[in-house]
C-alpha cells in the first residue's frame, strides 16, 4: 500500500509513489478517483506484467516465425491454423489465490474466466485442462479439503457449460500447503474466418460498443481506499473476496456469443475479466487504436447507488463486451434477446483516440486510449539461491531396501497412483469428440469432427525438478509434455504456458522466473515450437513458512494427429509382443520420486535435457510410427520406466518379462536404472517381426534403443537381469495400490 | 414418406449438438434443433430432449425445464402416441414434467460421475427399445449428478412393464456394484404406460460411433434407429 | 390495504424413504474425525426465502404454498416441505 | 447431569452481497414467467438438522457452531450461518 495525496485527500493505493507521478506525468493533471482506480488496477501486476514483461519479450515472435500461427503472445489466447480451413485456440491460466481461501468457487471461476478468454477469440470452447498442486494429502485435512472443493468447483463449471475437462495433472508436495496452484487451461475450435471476425479491438469508428451478459456487481473490487472517508457506504466487510460463478448464465453467453460471431457484424471482442469494464474498454480502443464514449448509467447493475468508480472496476463474472457494426445492431441484440441475455448499449467508438466514459452528464474518465496500457515496467534482480548447492550435492542413500517393496511403494505414491478419482467427476465425453479418454493416454486426444484430424493435448510440469533447477527442469517439462501427445501419435505443434512463482521482488524468486522463462525460450526455439502464450502468477508464498512455492512453470502442448490409424494408445496389447526402451537412462534421481517417497530426500542433480537427443528420438518414434510399428506407447516419467511398464499392463491384465542384461552400463546401480526420471523416453510395444527393423533405425538416429523384455499373458512382471535378486511383482497388487490411494485419502 | 424429428434446445442444454450430429450426419435423418420458445410440436413426428443442464440445473434437475411451453407441446406429442425421448437431463425433465413416475436424486456418492457402464434391456417393445432384444447389454456412458432414480412404488412399474433399461455388469447380472449411482432397482430408463416417452439416464449419442466407444461398438445407434422404426410403424 | 414486504423461510428436505447422502456424508466424516459422537444424526435439505410484497403475512405464506405446490419447487414423490415461523430480519 | 436429545437446524446461506445465481434463476426463469410477481427477491442455501445428545440446549448450540467452523460444514469467505431457535419436535 502507497499513500498519496489526491485533490488535497490522502488515499491508500497499490501503485508505487513514482507510477502515481507517472500517471500525472501522462494525463498532465492529477486524475479524477475513477481514473485513479483504472491505473491502479491496470498498472497491477496482474493486469500489466510489469516484472516479468521484459523477460516475456523474449517469446513475442511466434507470429513472425511460423506461418501457421494466427495470434501469440499478447492475444487473449493463441491461435494456430490447423488445416482444412480450422484454427485452433488455447490458453491457461491462474486461479491460485482465490482458490486458496474458497477452493469451490475459487476454480469455478478460474473455468469460468479461461473459457471467456477462448470465447474471445470467437470460436468454441471444446475442452478444458486443470493443472493443480495441493500439499500432501496424506494426514492433512487442509490440503484434503482444498483438494475436494477445487475438483468439485471444476467438475460443475466445466460440466454445467457442456465444455469436457479432457486432461490434467496433479502434484502433492508441502511446499503447495497454503498456497496450492490451480491453473486451468482451455481449447476452442473454429473456422479461421469465425477468427478473423473477432478481433480483441475495436478498429473502427461509429460502431455500437455492447455490454452482455450477468449484471454487474460490487464484486472483485480492490479498492483505492482513502484514509478519511470509505468509498461508499458499503464496508470492505461486506463484499465477499470471492465471486460467485454461475455456469448457467456463462453457456448462454458462449451461445448467443457464437451465434452473434456467425452473423459477421461483430467487429469485436473482449471478456470482462480483470480491470472489468477499464480493461475491457481500454483494450479494445487502445489496441485497436480508436477512441470511444461510454455511458456508465446504461450499465445494468445488481445493486443500487453504485459509483462510477464501483461500475468501472466491478469484476463482476460472465460478462462480455462487443463492438458491433451499425447495420448489423438489431441483428445482433435479437440474438440476445433470444436466449434472454441482459445487454446494454453503453456507447460508441470514435477515431479521437481517446477513452470517454460519462456517469450521466459528468465526465468521470477522459484518457488518450493506450495510456492504461503503457504501464511502466521493473527491471528485477536475480539471484541464485544459495541453499541449492547444498540441496544439489546430496547423494542417494545406499540400496539396502528391498525392491519389490519400493516398487510397491512408489506406486501408490500420490504424485504417481491413478488419478481417476478426479476425471471421473468430469464430464470428459460431452462434445462427442474424446477420442482418446482421461486415463487411457497420455494426453487428451479429440477428433475434428468433420476431417481424418486430430488434436492431442498435454499439461503439466515436475515442480521438483524445476526446484532444483528451473532451466533444466522446465526444459524437462517440455520433453514431457511434448513426449506425451507424441506418446498418442502426434506432432507437437505449440506450447502456452503459465508460470507460477514467488514473490518477483525477492531476488531468488524473479532468478526462478528468470531461468524458467530462457529455459523454454531455448529450448522451443531449437525445438521449433511457436510460444503462442502465457500467463504469469507471482506471489505465491506460503505466509506461515514465508517461503515461495516450488517454482511451477506449467507447460501445455497441442499437437495435431493426422489420420485416425495414427493413433498410438497407451495399454500393452498382446502377449508376445517386444518392449523397447526408446532413449537414454542415465543416473539421474535428483528430485525422483523415488528420493521423495522412499528416503524423504528433496535433493540430487535433476534431469538434464539434451536437446539434440530429444530432437533424435523424436525422429525415430516418427519413423516407426510411419512404419506402423508401434501397438503402444508411453513416455517415461515420475517413477521411472518400471511405473511405466506396470501402468501399461494394467488395462488388458498382461505381464511382463524383462532381462536387463546389457540394458544399463557397468556403473549405475539397480535403483538408479529402474527409478531415473531421465527425460526424453518411451516404453513402445512392438511386434517381434520388426524387431531388427529398429534397431537398424536406432542406429540410423544414434538414439539409445534397447529391447528389454516381450509381454506375457501371466499377470506379473519379472525383472531378470539386476545386480541383485531378480524381481517379480503382481500386476493385481500393483494396481490395487495404484487405484486406492487417493479414494482411501478422500472417502474417509 | 419423409420421417421429421426435433431436438429441443432449452437455455443449458449441452448434449443438443451431439444428438443432432449422430441423427443428421451419422444417421442421416431429418432432424430440427429448435429453441425451447419456439418449440410447435405439428411439424415433428418425434422429439428428443437432449441432456445437458437445462437453467442449470438450479433448484433440481429439471425442474425448470418442466415449466418451458416446449413441454406442453411434448404433452400433446406424448398422448397422441408420437415418441418423446428424454436422454439424462432430457429424462430428469420428463420425470418432473411426471410424464414419467417417479424422481432422480442426487448419486449416492454425492459426486457426478462419467464412465462407462452397462445397459440391460427389460423391455424391447418402447420407442425407444424395440430394435434391441430383451437381455441385451449394452455399452453406454452416463455422466450426471442427479442419476438416482426413485420411486415409492417399483412392483407398480414392474407390472406394467415401464422399467425398460437397468444397470448391469457385462453379463447382465443385476449387482450392487454395476449400479453406478445407487438407483432403485438398478433403474436406468423407465418408460409411460403407453410406451411411447421414455427417458434414460445413460448417453447413447456418446456411443453411436466406433472412434468414440471404447470397445469400438455403436449401440446406441439402436435407440436412435428404435426411434425412427416405431415412428414407421405408427405411420403405416 | 397498503402492501408490505414479508419474507417466508422454506425448508425442503428428503423423505425418509429416499434417503439423504449428503447428510449420512456429514455424519461420517464426524464420527472419524471424532470428538462428535454426541451427534446421533444429520439431515440435511434446501433452504429459500422469498421477499413478497402483499398485503399480510397470512396473505404470503399462502402464496408461498401456493408456489410451492403449483410450480413444484419442492418434489413431493421424495421431498417435504416446511414453512418456518415468519422472523422480522434486523 | 443426564443427557438429552436437542436438535440444532442451521441455515448456510451465500452472504447478502455475493451472487446467489439458483435464487436468481428460480425468480427469473421460473417465478417471473408464471406470474408471481410480488416475489421480489429468492435467496438459496442449505439446512442441515443435527441431533444432539448433551447436557443442554446452550451446550447442543456450541457444539454445533463448533464444528460448522473446525469441519469447515461452511465457508466465512463467502457464506454465513444461522442457529434456527431450538423448535421442540413433534
Ligand atoms: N487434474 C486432473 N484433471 C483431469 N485429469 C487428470 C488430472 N490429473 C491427472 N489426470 C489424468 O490422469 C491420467 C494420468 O495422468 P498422469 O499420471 O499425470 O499422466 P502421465 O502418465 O503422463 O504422467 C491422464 O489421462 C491425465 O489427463
Ligand atoms: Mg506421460
Amino acid at each position: 500500500m502507497t499513500k498519496i495525496k489526491l485533490n488535497g485527500e490522502e488515499a491508500h493505493v497499490e501503485m508505487t509513489k513514482g507510477e502515481f507521478e507517472r500517471v500525472k506525468e501522462l494525463l498532465g493533471r492529477d486524475p479524477s478517483i475513477t481514473e485513479l482506480g483504472a491505473f491502479d488496477v491496470m498498472w497491477s501486476e496482474h493486469c500489466s506484467y510489469k516484472s516479468s514483461r521484459p523477460k516475456l519479450k523474449l517469446f513475442e515472435d511466434a507470429e513472425a516465425n511460423y506461418d501457421y500461427v494466427l495470434a501469440g503472445p499478447g492475444q487473449d489466447a493463441g491461435v494456430i491454423d490447423i488445416g482444412d480451413g480450422y484454427a485452433l485456440a488455447f490458453r491457461i491460466e491462474s486461479h491460485n489465490h482465490p482458490s486458496a481461501i474458497e477452493p469451490y468457487h475459487g476454480a469455478a471461476t478460474g473455468i469460468g474466466g479461461i473459457i471467456r478468454d477462448i470465447l474471445c477469440m470467437g470460436v468454441r470452447p471444446i475442452a478444458l485442462l486443470d493443472p493443480l498442486r495441493f500439499g500432501k494429502l496424506k494426514n492433512n485435512p487442509h490440503s484434503q479439503w482444498l483438494f475436494k472443493y477445487v475438483v468439485k468447483g471444476i467438475a460443475d463449471y466445466g460440466n454445467c457449460t457442456g465444455i469436457p475437462t479432457i486432461g490434467g495433472e496433479v502434484e502433492f508436495d508441502e511446499s503447495f500447503d497454503s498456497n496450492c496452484l490451480i491453473n486451468v487451461a482451455c481449447i476452442g475450435l473454429g473456422t479461421i474466418e469465425d477468427f478473423k471476425h473477432a478481433p480483441s479491438r475495436a478498429y473502427n469508428a461509429g460502431d455500437y460498443v455492447i455490454l452482455m451478459g450477468g449484471s454487474t456487481g460490487r464484486d472483485g473490487i480492490h479498492g483505492v481506499t482513502f484514509a478519511s472517508r470509505t468509498l461508499t457506504e458499503i464496508s470492505e466487510a461486506d463484499r465477499p473476496a470471492v465471486q460467485i460463478g454461475d455456469p448457467f448464465t456463462k453457456k448462454l453467453i458462449i451461445e448467443a456469443t457464437l451465434e452473434a460471431v456467425k452473423t459477421g457484424f461483430v467487429r469485436g471482442l473482449k471478456d470482462l475479466g480483470g480491470g472489468g469494464l477499464t480493461c475491457a474498454t481500454s483494450e479494445l480502443t487502445g489496441d485497436g487504436n480508436t477512441g470511444a464514449k461510454v455511458d456508465l448509467r446504461k450499465v445494468f447493475t445488481r445493486e443500487p447507488g453504485m459509483t462510477s468508480y464501483e461500475i468501472m472496476l466491478s469484476e463482476s463474472q460472465e460478462r462480455m463486451t462487443f463492438i458491433v457494426k451499425p447495420e448489423g445492431l438489431d441483428t445482433v441484440l435479437d440474438i440476445f434477446r433470444k436466449f434472454e441475455m441482459s445487454f446494454a448499449v453503453i456507447g460508441r467508438t470514435n477515431d479521437s483516440k481517446v477513452l470517454k466514459v460519462f456517469d450521466g452528464d459528468n465526465l468521470v474518465v477522459n484518457l488518450p486510449s493506450k495510456a492504461l496500457s503503457e504501464s511502466p515496467t521493473f527491471k528485477r534482480q536475480e539471484r541464485r539461491p544459495l541453499y541449492l548447492d547444498k540441496l544439489i550435492s546430496q547423494k542417494t542413500p545406499d540400496l539396502t531396501l528391498d525392491l519389490e517393496e519400493i516398487i510397491y511403494k512408489l506406486i501408490a505414491s500420490e504424485n504417481i497412483c491413478n488419478k481417476e478419482w478426479i476425471y471421473r467427476q468430469y464430464d470428459h465425453e460431452v462434445g462427442v469428440r474424446s477420442v482418446v479418454k482421461c486415463g487411457e493416454g497420455d494426453s487428451g486426444v479429440l477428433r475434428i469432427i468433420g476431417t481424418d484430424k486430430f488434436i492431442s493435448a498435454s499439461v503439466g510440469v515436475n515442480s521438483k525438478h524445476c526446484f532444483l533447477d528451473p532451466n533444466e527442469g522446465t526444459r524437462g517439462g517440455l520433453v514431457e509434455e511434448c513426449g506425451n501427445v507424441i506418446a498418442n501419435g502426434a506432432k507437437p505443434m505449440a506450447m502456452v504456458n503459465c508460470c507460477n512463482f514467488g514473490n518477483p521482488e525477492i531476488p531468488e524468486s524473479f532468478w526462478y522466473f528468470s531461468k524458467a522463462v530462457e529455459g523454454m525460450n531455448d529450448f522451443c526455439r531449437t525445438m521449433r515450437i511457436p510460444i503462442v502464450g502465457g500467463n504469469v502468477s507471482f506471489y505465491n508464498e506460503d505466509e506461515v513458512k514465508k517461503t515461495a512455492i516450488k517454482a511451477t512453470p506449467m507447460i501445455m502442448i497441442v499437437g495435431l494427429i493426422e489420420g485416425e490409424k495414427n493413433i498410438i494408445t497407451l495399454p500393452f496389447k498382446k502377449a508376445g509382443d517386444d518392449l523397447f526402451l526408446i532413449g537414454e537412462t542415465k543416473a539421474e534421481l535428483g528430485g525422483s520420486e523415488y528420493h521423495s517417497v522412499i528416503y524423504d530426500l528433496e535433493g540430487g542433480i535433476p534431469p538434464k535435457v539434451d536437446e539434440a537427443k530429444i530432437k533424435a528420438t523424436w525422429d525415430i518414434m516418427f519413423e516407426l510410427y510411419r512404419n506402423g510399428m508401434v501397438k503402444a506407447n508411453h513416455d517415461v516419467n515420475k517413477g521411472g520406466f518400471i511405473i511405466t511398464i506396470a501402468e501399461m499392463c494394467f488395462k488388458n491384465y498382461l505381464g511382463a518379462e524383462l532381462d536387463l542384461n546389457n540394458c544399463f552400463d557397468e556403473n549405475i546401480r539397480d535403483d538408479e536404472f529402474l527409478f531415473s526420471e531421465s527425460y526424453g523416453r518411451f516404453i513402445i510395444e512392438t511386434d517381434t517381426n520388426d524387431h531388427d527393423t529398429i534397431l537398424k533405425l536406432a542406429k540410423k538416429y544414434d538414439v539409445n534403443v534397447k529391447k528389454i523384455g516381450v509381454l506375457i499373458s501371466n499377470p506379473e512382471i519379472i525383472v531378470k537381469g539386476l545386480r541383485n535378486n531378480d524381481i517379480k511383482l503382481d500386476v493385481q497388487k500393483l494396481k490395487e495400490n495404484f487405484d486406492s490411494t487417493i479414494p482411501n485419502l478422500m472417502e474417509i | 414418406m419423409s420421417i421429421k424429428i426435433a431436438v429441443i434446445q432449452f437455455p443449458g442444454a449441452n448434449c443438443d449438438l451431439d444428438t443432432i450430429h449422430v441423427l443428421k450426419d451419422v444417421m442421416h435423418i431429418d432432424v430440427d434443433l429448435i429453441w425451447h420458445n419456439y418449440f410447435k410440436e405439428s411439424k415433428y413426428d418425434g422429439v428428443i430432449l437432449p441432456g445437458g443442464f437445462s437453467f442449470g440445473d438450479y433448484l433440481r434437475s429439471g425442474i425448470i425445464a418442466a415449466h418451458s411451453p416446449a413441454i406442453d407441446e411434448a404433452k400433446i406429442m406424448v398422448k397422441d402416441g408420437r415418441p418423446v425421448i428424454g436422454i439424462c437431463n432430457g429424462c430428469q425433465i420428463l420425470a418432473e414434467a411426471q410424464f414419467l413416475p417417479g424422481a432422480f436424486l442426487h448419486n449416492e456418492s454425492l459426486k457426478f460421475i462419467c464412465k462407462w457402464i452397462n445397459l440391460k434391456v427389460e423391455n424391447n417393445n418402447t420407442a425407444f427399445s424395440n430394435k434391441m432384444n430383451t437381455g441385451d447389454v449394452l455399452a453406454l456412458p452416463i455422466a450426471h449428478a442427479e442419476g438416482r432414480y426413485f420411486n415409492d412404488n417399483v412392483e407398480e412399474l414392474e407390472e406394467n412393464n415401464q422399467i425398460v433399461f437397468r444397470y448391469s455388469t457385462e453379463k447382465g447380472e443385476l449387482t450392487k456394484d454395476s449400479n453406478p449411482n445407487g438407483s432403485l432397482a438398478n433403474i436406468a430408463g423407465i418408460c409411460n404406460l403407453e410406451q411411447n416417452c421414455i427417458g434414460l439416464m445413460p448417453h447413447p449419442e456418446r456411443a453411436s460411433e466406433a472412434i468414440i466407444t471404447p470397445k469400438r461398438t455403436t449401440h446406441g445407434l439402436l435407440f436412435f434407429e428404435s426411434i425412427i422404426e416405431f415412428i414407421k410403424r405408427r405411420i403405416s | 390495504m397498503a402492501l408490505q414486504e414479508f419474507i417466508v423461510e422454506v425448508i425442503i428436505t428428503n423423505k425418509e424413504k429416499a434417503r439423504d447422502p449428503v447428510g449420512e456424508t456429514i455424519k461420517r466424516d464426524l464420527l472419524a474425525k471424532k470428538g462428535y459422537d454426541m451427534v446421533s444424526n444429520v439431515r440435511s435439505g434446501q433452504y429459500l426465502r422469498f421477499n413478497l410484497n402483499t398485503e399480510s403475512e397470512e396473505r404470503a405464506k399462502n402464496i408461498v404454498e401456493d408456489l410451492l405446490n403449483k410450480l413444484r419447487i419442492y418434489n413431493p414423490v421424495t421431498q417435504n416441505f416446511r414453512i418456518l415461523k415468519l422472523q422480522k430480519e434486523s
